[in-house]
């Protein structure tokens, strides 16, 4: 039994997250899209806090929230033009968008929910993992370390970098 | 290696290859195709000699000359390569044909070395598939023999070439999709013991280790496979189209060699390896080349154009090749492999000479010519003689066999096989009509066409082409019994003793 | 006996074939005509002097003690084998019949090659197209035939069987350029074809029962000394191999029964037995000499022959003589019948030809031992001779008439006793001779038929006593209308008719002596079904020979009366009966019902929805899996929308079902 | 009330389908992309919440997710660029127009 | 904290070297060694791949590190190796395109992307932890994104890489969600402990562990452009230039296959019968038949080699579902010979766009006639594809039906038969092309007598050779053969 404080916040974090996603898709502006998105980063980075994942939740609103969504938003600057800010639905894409957003979600949940064990589960007890043992965890080699893992996500970001800068190359 | 006679036939048309390659001209085109071709026969009629001299001397092996080199050894896949009497008679038939196929191609247009070259592969995969005791590099060469076609038929086909050449690839890759799966499941059951699988024939027939059950599934990839090959009813429509535009020399090739790669391989792959299943499932087979005899001799006794007639008569004459095999015993066997001999030379003179008739009046509709036989009486007389050879003259190589058949399939007591052996009869009669028919209409009664009169009669090449031809057709008629003598010795070995045949 | 002469006799003739086939238009026509007229006159020699040796040198191998006549094995060479026993062999077989038939061949051989030097030339002497030709397949026909009587065994037999087919056709085609000849040949060589699939399916049976195909093995009489024979024993073990229960009875009719009814059917077809008679009449297309040679007295009487040769087996089973008596008498019925109507010479002589084998057939099938020792055997053999000698006399003498004449109608002919004595006068010995008339052969073979189908029963001697005098009947009415009914009127820009040439005479008046003399040869003495010889004389029964030659006379004098002198009769006579005559006439509509079955039903009804059926069923099958694939391509190609949401829906519901459906099977 | 894993599975999953549900009908490529990132998002969550809830003694979770937040970074950015790129040559950053090819 | 396990990375580590060298010059040469950057990095990756053929790099037995998050074994080298030779095929091809006027400026980057997308795969083929596999995977597909876009004036090559992308991002979230479920399910990301507990798993909750295994395999059958998965493939190898069309269709589809073989048996392989066997059944069919049935219609070769290579794809899965040694080795010897027949196609297609930007089947009509050797070039490689002896690609598609049937039951049999039919549909459209260029009679449109660039030439010979060289000479396959222990 958690207490009320958890549960309140628990609710807060879910609706919010699912209104936004839901918003997020069906608004037909684009930067109201952009907008909502970031405030469901957020609540995902509130999920993270909620769950004792600070530092995780911190690089969400960083790189997410910050760097991302910002992302965006520029390039909606670069791309759109005053006029056509909303967009029409075509029904038939709607109806096939809907249809397999709920198969998806019946598939998933009929995963998750098949002989339920699992999915009952609590939330046990666990200390926040502390800034000094991700850092060791990120630059160690051993087993549940990831150094290799750092290293290679350095070389693809490298390699976004030069792709971005290829394609973003006006000649 | 090199020290097996057998090699050389696959290495002579690799170097017949290679100075083709370089030839500039059409002389020396011509040159290297001979003389190759030529070198192929001696060396066939050498092994011939060298095999009866080594039979004689009490060689008691299932294959001689044979020799086996580890290719890819983990898979135990070998170059394998031995003969018997069959494929020693089927090499001498594959080098004449070639020789005359060439003489009959001596004026080929365009592209000469292209159309060489082509052809010399084809060759070559006939040649390799007839040596070959490996179920793999058998399967390599007879693929290897299949796919020239398409380019032959379509550069230097005429007609409807395009569609007829596609059909005839599809079809025959076809049916070579079903032998590969029967292959590598051949190999899979091929023993015991899983450490010594094998590709290679003798070695599988030794160890006998297919199962009832997966001979039941396997012999009819491997039959219908090889049947496709061997024009049997229903996968036989890739004939007529496929010859009736193919350009002279292929047709002959094709229907002289090629076809009898089927029967080969059914008897040499399916029957051989698989017995037991051959022994019951043959009647199923029976009853599809039994319609295959009849129903090719009847469609052929419409058709107008040429080949379309010789094909559809082909689909008559390997039908009865097919049906003579499944009757599981030495002599109808034995006459099967005669026929084979005998259709192959005996198409391939019809093919010759249809396609230098077709090359003087530049039609093959038997209602728009008549009377050749004033015009270009050299052609004509061959003509009937192929015709007699294929309606079963004696004297000529097509009697022998049918003749060996039929007494071979009547020895089979029960009334199924005995009725199917009559029908097979009747096709020589029906035969006797088409051959007739088109003999009457073509080359004898009032010249049809004023502008025909004025066109000559053979040239040397095609003379010699067709002179070798029938001498090596009344060859068989004349002498049947050296070449029975010389298929039947592998029948009569101990392998069919699990079915209990003589 | 030494095998070389034998050799000679089958090599010489094919020696021939092939050097005037090959070489022949590279020499003269004259050269052409001698060498093939010597080579022939050399196989002559050697074949009278091989049958005599065989019936009069009295040697062991020939006669035993008992003075029974042998089979003799010369020489047999393995041609082909099938089984350790089943080989079929080349080899030489004398015994009274084959001795008779190299006579016969050799002889009306030799008169047709002589006699073709003169006949294949025009009035100028301008020598055919082709002279080389005729002489080629004239040897290579001789070959074929006497390989053919001295086979030793069925499948020898069956080989020149069908070698004698193919010389046939040729012949019959050589006048290529005429439609009507190729479709003669084509017609003659389809019709014995089929009939040679009974022959064939005749063999299968036999051999496969009895193991064997030799004749000496099969027949098991009288052998000498045949090394290569299986020696089954005797005719009991073959009769004990049919009587096996083991052995299947199909329809009713036991194995022995449907193989020698099957082997006949060979027969009829070379023979031209109803309902295979159809080609011979056609066949007369080639030149007459080929007639006389093939379809009067060698070729056709093959059938006969062959029964003749398996006889002892027939004996075995009388079902199959009986069904051979029915099959002979009506076609010896329906022959004459037609013959009394046609307008055509050689066509007359045609019908006149199936009408006397039909006879010997007949006198085949009511043979039996226990009658006359088997006279029927002897006299149908007897017949065989002396009809194979007339009826060339016959066609040689139509020859020189149509040589003469330009036609072979005669309506064009007429009056030309005159013109043309000596053909005239051997004409009429051969008229006599199929007539019966003593002394000349014909009445001596003739009358021992006719005693054998007595010994059978009434039924069949009325019948065919009525079948001899129409006999007489249509010969006297050919006779008459060509050589008298009225003067000859010679067509405006043609030479008067006059004698031929002496290669064509010459042949004529050997053939008349023949005939003459050859009723006296004391036949009994020399061939007989069991090799027993016997004086036939003794069985002479003269009420029989005095109602046939009785018959005959009045048959004649009927003839005589209607076509002697010009006169209305005969058509009074047509118009009395006018459907029976125009029955006659298109010889009972039976080429029409052939038409209609190879043409409407076979051709038509088989072969052309067979070759629909492929073009459009079955290869239609195959295209159609091209184009369903092709159409399944076209289909789905909107599947690659080129809109990259609809790619990822689909990318989804793939996923989605995949997982879906596994786990559900799962489950 | 019990908050379960399936009280924080439920959620992140919705939001997997909202960029479905996105993804396939918006004609924007940058509200595209905008679903994409709600789908990344969602998987994200997936990780840590399995962590937290059914192996907490470990953060192989909580690493993946955050080197995942990285990796969608640089898609981001590299699909940035192109999408600007393709609306530089077009002039339209309109999906329906990026079907020339097909069939 | 034991560094030198990066030493164990040798193939990685010299790739990086080699990025490294070549971005240096690229960036800090003068203009006229700009010219040379080609050249430079043909010869060093050159260096590269013999490299990897030194008995140092390929060792004998299987080396792990990072605690079993990396693995090295002869067989992983030897697939490196076999990429290797095919990346260096492509960089020859690629020469005349690079120094092209329009993209010279970039080609620098051309090389250094390429780089670091072969080291991507590298990573994908040897990382043992999903993490490790997840970050080689958008290391080999991102970067590509980037190079599809590279011909700048089409606009094809920007709606290709806009699909591309967009795609590879749906399908990486697809994929890391099914990974987010194995990860639930069995509380680790190395593929060792997954392995351990799969059997527990599989029994505790079977529908959560196939749909996780649905959602991976579509990840990486988006790689392989396996049927559903495979609708960008057309497209993108359409817009893309050809250079980069041939690098995806061959080197990137040959990775994501091995990398599709280890993680299926090295992770799943216990529950093969239980969930992924018939999965890849239902795959492979769909795979051939669909690729095969929409190349028929395609008169683009470029659209028309992307179909044709969902349908080897297809045929490359025999290999893993055979789940034993020799299928491992047939499928190595599979990618070999595809890259040598899709590369020698491919150079022939890139050479005649290169010289007069035709890329259509009816521009070659009587190509025999103008341009003979290119003919026959593309007449091997056509042949090769379909599997006609004595190419090569008749012997790799007859190991691979040999390996997948070892397995033995009868579904095999059937699956085996239906992949020889689709052979047939396939050796349709492969003779559609020769008929095209050998049979058909020259027009207007037709290309062009021309002499093709020696870089070209070059790389097509060596395609050549590998075609007529790589079945007949047995060593090739049975050294792969030992390096998987078979």
């Amino acid at each position: 039994m958690e207490s009320v404080g958890s549960i309140i916040m628990y609710l807060v974090i879910a609706l919010s997250i699912i209104l936004f996603s839901v918003l997020t898709v069906t608004t037909r502006k684009i930067l109201r899209s952009a907008t909502f998105l970031l405030f469901t980063l957020f609540a995902t980075a509130a999920l993270y806090f909620k769950l004792d994942y600070e530092f995780l939740g911190a690089v969400q609103i960083a790189v997410y929230a910050g760097g991302i969504v910002v992302l965006f938003v520029f390039s909606i600057f670069l791309t759109t033009h005053p006029g056509d800010s909303s967009e029409k639905l075509v029904s038939k894409k709607k109806v096939l968008g809907v249809f397999a957003a709920l198969l998806t979600f019946a598939v998933a949940a009929f995963a998750l929910l098949y002989r339920c064990g699992m999915a009952l589960t609590k939330l046990p007890e666990m200390e926040n993992p502390k800034m000094h043992e991700i850092g060791t965890a990120l630059m160690g080699t051993g087993e549940y370390q990831y150094l290799l893992p750092f290293e290679a996500i350095s070389v693809l970001l490298l390699a976004c970098i030069i792709g971005g800068v290829v394609v973003a190359r006006k000649r | 290696m090199f020290s097996n006679i057998l090699i050389y036939f696959v290495v002579i048309p690799v170097i017949m290859l290679a100075g083709l390659a370089l030839c500039r001209n059409i002389k020396q085109i011509r040159a290297v195709a001979v003389t190759g071709s030529l070198a192929l026969t001696a060396l066939s009629i050498y092994l011939l000699v060298d095999y009866l001299g080594l039979r004689a001397a009490g060689h008691t092996e299932q294959m001689l000359f044979t020799g086996a080199w580890d290719w890819f050894k983990p898979l135990h896949i070998q170059l394998a390569v031995g003969v018997d009497g069959i494929s020693v008679a089927m090499l001498i038939l594959s080098s004449i044909i070639l020789l005359t196929g060439s003489f009959a191609s001596w004026k080929i247009n365009p592209l000469p070395k292209e159309f060489f070259l082509w052809l010399i592969l084809l060759s070559t995969g006939v040649f390799g598939f007839f040596i070959s005791i490996d179920l793999f590099t058998m399967f390599m060469f007879y693929e290897v023999a299949l796919i020239p076609m398409y380019l032959l038929i379509g550069v230097w086909g005429s007609g409807n070439k395009n569609y007829s050449a596609m059909k005839l690839t599809l079809m025959l890759m076809g049916g070579s999709a079903f032998l590969m799966l029967g292959l590598i499941g051949i190999y899979y059951h091929s023993s015991a013991n899983p450490e010594t699988l094998t590709w290679n024939l003798l070695e599988i027939s030794q160890n006998g280790a297919i199962s009832k059950g997966w001979q039941y599934f396997l012999f009819p990839m491997t039959f219908v496979g090889f049947g496709v090959l061997g024009a049997m009813f229903p996968f036989h429509t890739w004939s007529p189209d496929g010859h009736a535009s193919a350009p002279t020399a292929v047709s002959m090739l094709h229907a002289g060699v090629l076809m009898k790669l089927g029967g080969y391989g059914c008897f040499r792959v399916a029957i051989y390896l698989m017995p037991e299943a051959a022994n019951d499932l043959a009647w199923i087979f029976l009853i599809l080349t039994g319609i295959s005899v009849v129903y090719g001799a009847f469609s052929a006794c419409v058709q107008t154009d040429l080949k379309y007639i010789n094909a559809y008569s082909s689909v008559s004459h390997c039908g009865l090749v097919l049906f003579a095999i499944l009757m599981l015993n030495t002599t109808a066997m034995t006459g099967a492999i005669m026929q084979m001999l005998s259709h192959g030379l005996m198409t391939a003179l019809f093919f010759a000479l249809i396609g230098m008739i077709y090359g003087r009046t530049h039609t093959r509709d038997i209602t728009k010519m008549g009377g050749l036989m004033k015009i270009m009486p050299f052609l004509a007389v061959c003509y009937v003689i192929a015709g007699m050879a294929s309606l079963g003259l004696p004297g000529l190589s097509g009697f022998v066999a049918e003749m060996t058949i039929f007494v071979g399939s009547f020895e089979h007591a029960d009334m199924f096989h005995r009725v199917f052996t009559i029908v097979a009869c009747c096709s020589i009669v029906i035969t006797a009509v088409y051959i007739l028919r088109v003999v009457g209409k073509l080359l004898l009664g009032p010249v049809q066409d004023e502008h025909h009169l004025k066109l000559t009669d053979a040239e040397w090449w095609e003379r010699t082409a067709t002179v070798t031809l029938i001498i090596s057709v009344a060859a068989i008629g004349c002498f049947p019994n050296f070449f029975a003598d010389l298929i039947r010795w592998t029948f009569s070995s101990d392998i069919f003793s699990v079915i209990g045949m003589n | 006996m030494e095998a070389t002469i034998p050799v000679l006799i089958l090599a010489i003739p094919l020696f021939m074939f092939l050097f005037l086939g090959l070489l022949g238009k590279f020499m003269s026509h004259k050269m052409a005509g001698i060498l093939g007229t010597a080579g022939m006159g050399v196989t002559l020699l050697l074949a009278y002097f091989t049958a005599y040796v065989y019936f009069f040198s009295g040697t062991p191998e020939f006669v035993d003690a008992a003075g029974n006549r042998l089979q003799f094995v010369v020489f047999n060479v393995d041609w082909l084998q099938f089984y350790e026993n089943l080989v079929i062999r080349l080899g030489f077989l004398l015994d009274p019949i084959s001795a008779m038939m190299l006579v016969v061949i050799t002889t009306i051989s030799f008169m047709v090659h002589l006699y073709s030097n003169g006949y294949m030339r025009d009035h100028h002497g301008v020598y055919e197209h082709g002279f080389q030709r005729i002489y080629a397949f004239l040897a290579l026909f001789s070959f074929s035939m006497l390989g053919l009587v001295v086979a030793t065994n069925i499948f020898q037999m069956y080989i020149f069987w069908e070698l004698v087919g193919a010389s046939s056709y040729l012949l019959i085609g050589f006048y290529y350029v005429k439609p009507s000849a190729v479709s003669a040949s084509k017609k003659a060589f389809i019709v014995t074809r089929f009939a040679d699939l009974g022959f064939l399916i005749g063999i299968l049976i036999l051999s496969y029962y009895t193991g064997t195909f030799s004749f000496t093995d099969l027949t098991s009489v009288n052998v000498a000394t045949d090394t290569f024979a299986v020696n089954l024993g005797t005719a009991d073990h073959i009769k004990n191999i049919f009587a096996n229960s083991a052995v299947p009875v199909f329809m009713g009719g036991s194995v022995l029964t449907w193989a020698l009814v099957l082997i006949f059917m060979g027969g009829m077809g070379k023979s031209a037995m109803l309902p295979l008679h159809i080609w011979l009449p056609d066949a007369m297309e080639g030149p007459t000499p080929v007639s006389a040679l093939i379809h009067a007295a060698t070729m056709v009487v093959a059938g006969v022959y062959l029964v003749a040769r398996l006889f002892p087996l027939y004996l075995m089973e009388t079902t199959a003589l009986e069904i051979i008596t029915v099959v002979g008498a009506v076609t010896a019925l329906y022959a004459a019948m037609v013959a009394c109507t046609q307008l055509d010479i050689k066509r007359v002589l045609a019908f006149s030809t199936i009408s006397q084998i039909a006879f010997m057939m007949v006198s085949l099938g009511v043979a039996r031992p226990e009658f006359h020792e088997g006279l029927g055997y002897m006299a149908s053999m007897f017949h065989l001779f002396t009809h194979a000698m007339f009826k060339a006399l016959l066609f040689l003498c139509a020859g020189a008439i149509i040589h003469a004449v330009g036609s072979n109608d005669y309506t064009s002919m007429h009056g030309l006793r005159k013109h043309m004595p000596v053909t005239h006068i051997t004409f009429l010995i051969g008229c006599l001779a199929i007539a019966g008339i003593i002394p000349f052969s014909g009445f001596f073979s003739k009358d021992e038929i006719l005693s054998s189908c007595l010994g059978h029963g009434w039924v069949p001697y009325v019948w065919m006593s009525f079948v001899a005098g129409l006999t007489a009947f249509y010969m006297f009415r050919l006779y008459f209308l060509i050589f008298w009914w009225k003067e000859h009127k010679v067509p405006q820009g043609h030479h008067q008719p006059h004698d031929q040439a002496w290669p064509m005479t010459v042949p004529l008046v050997i053939l008349a002596a023949i005939t003459c003399v050859a009723g006296f040869i004391p036949f009994g003495k020399l061939v007989s079904w069991d090799g027993v010889s016997y004086d036939f004389m003794a069985h002479f029964d003269w009420s029989v020979a005095s109602v046939s030659l009785l018959v005959a006379v009045v048959a004649i004098l009927i003839a005589m009366k209607m076509y002697m002198k010009e006169n209305p009769l005969p058509e009074k006579m047509r118009n009395a009966l006018p459907a029976l005559w125009t029955w006659c006439y298109h010889r009972f509509y039976w080429d029409e019902l052939y038409m209609f079955i190879t043409h409407k039903i076979i051709f038509n009804g088989i072969c052309r929805p067979i070759a629909w059926f492929d073009r459009h069923i079955i290869d239609g099958t195959m295209d159609g899996f091209a184009y369903v694939t092709n159409k399944a391509s076209y289909a789905i190609r909107g599947l690659q929308s080129g809109k990259i949401q609809m790619y990822v829906w689909v990318y989804l519901i793939g996923v989605l079902l995949l997982g879906l459906v596994t786990a559900i099977c799962l489950l | 009330m019990d908050i379960t894993i399936l009280y924080y599975l439920v959620p992140s999953l919705i939001m997997f389908c909202c960029g479905v549900y996105g993804f396939i009908t918006r004609r924007n490529m940058i509200a595209m992309l905008i679903s994409l990132e709600l789908m990344l998002n969602a998987v994200d969550i997936n990780f840590v919440v399995f962590n937290r809830f059914l192996y907490p003694e470990n953060m192989e979770g909580m690493f993946f997710t955050l080197f995942a937040i990285a990796i969608a970074a640089a898609e981001t950015a590299l699909a940035i660029a192109i999408i600007i790129n393709v609306f530089r040559s077009a002039k339209n950053i309109s999906v329906s127009d990026l079907s020339k090819m097909k069939h | 904290m034991d560094y030198s396990q990066f030493l164990a990375m040798k193939q990685e580590i010299s790739l990086l070297v080699l990025f490294l060298l070549v971005f240096l010059s690229d960036t800090f040469a003068s203009n006229r060694g700009c010219k040379t950057i080609g050249g430079l990095t043909c010869v060093l990756f050159g260096l590269f791949t013999l490299w990897g053929f030194c008995p140092v790099v390929i060792g004998s037995d299987t080396v792990t590190a990072f605690e079993g998050m990396y693995e090295t074994s002869p067989a992983i080298v030897a697939i490196k190796n076999i990429l290797n030779v095919g990346v260096l095929i492509v960089l020859i091809q690629s020469l005349k395109w690079t120094a092209s006027e329009n993209q010279v400026i970039r080609r620098g980057e051309f090389y250094e992307l390429l780089l670091l997308t072969l080291f991507g795969m590298y990573l994908m083929m040897s990382g043992r932890h999903f993490l490790v596999f997840v970050i080689g995977l958008e290391c080999a597909s991102l970067p590509l994104a980037a190079m599809v876009a590279f011909n700048k004036h089409r606009y094809e090559s920007h709606e290709a890489a806009a699909k591309y992308i967009l795609t590879a991002v749906f399908s990486s979230a697809v994929l890391l969600m099914g990974l987010s479920f194995v990860y639930g399910l069995t509380g680790s990301l190395y593929y060792g402990h997954i392995a351990d507990s799969m059997f527990s798993a599989s029994t505790s909750n079977i529908v959560m562990l196939v749909v996780a295994l649905a959602f991976v395999i579509s990840g990486l059958g988006f790689k392989l452009s396996l049927v559903p998965f495979h609708l960008w493939t057309a497209d993108v190898y359409q817009g893309a230039p050809t250079s980069v069309t041939s690098y995806l269709s061959v080197i990137s589809k040959g990775s994501a296959a091995f990398a599709f073989l280890v993680i299926l048996w090295q992770v799943f392989g216990q529950v093969y019968s239980e969930a992924w066997e018939w999965m890849l059944y239902a795959l492979i069919i769909l795979t051939i038949t669909i690729g095969n049935l929409f190349a028929i219609r395609q008169q683009n070769l470029k659209r028309f080699l992307a179909f044709s290579s969902i349908s080897q794809a297809g045929y490359i899965m025999l290999g893993i579902i055979g789940d034993n040694a020799m299928g491992e080795a047939a499928l190595m010897f599979y990618i070999l010979v595809y890259i040598f027949s899709n590369l020698a196609a491919f150079g022939v297609i890139g050479a005649i766009e290169n010289n007069c930007g035709k890329v259509s089947m009816t521009d070659y009509n009587g190509l025999y006639k103008t341009n003979p050797r290119l003919a026959v070039t593309m007449m091997l490689a056509m042949f090769s594809l379909a599997g006609i002896p004595p190419f090569a690609g008749f012997f790799s598609k007859f190991f691979i039906f040999t390996s997948a049937i070892n397995q033995g039951s009868v579904a095999i049999y059937v699956l085996v038969l239906i992949a020889l039919i689709n052979t047939i549909i396939s050796l349709y459209y492969y003779l559609l092309v020769v008929k095209a260029m050998f049979i058909k009679e020259e027009d207007e449109f037709t290309v062009a007598p021309f002499r093709s660039a020696l870089t070209e030439r070059i790389g097509m010979w060596v395609c050549v050779a590998g075609i007529l060289g790589l079945g007949l000479v047995s060593w090739f396959y049975d050294s792969l053969l030992s390096v998987v222990g078979f």
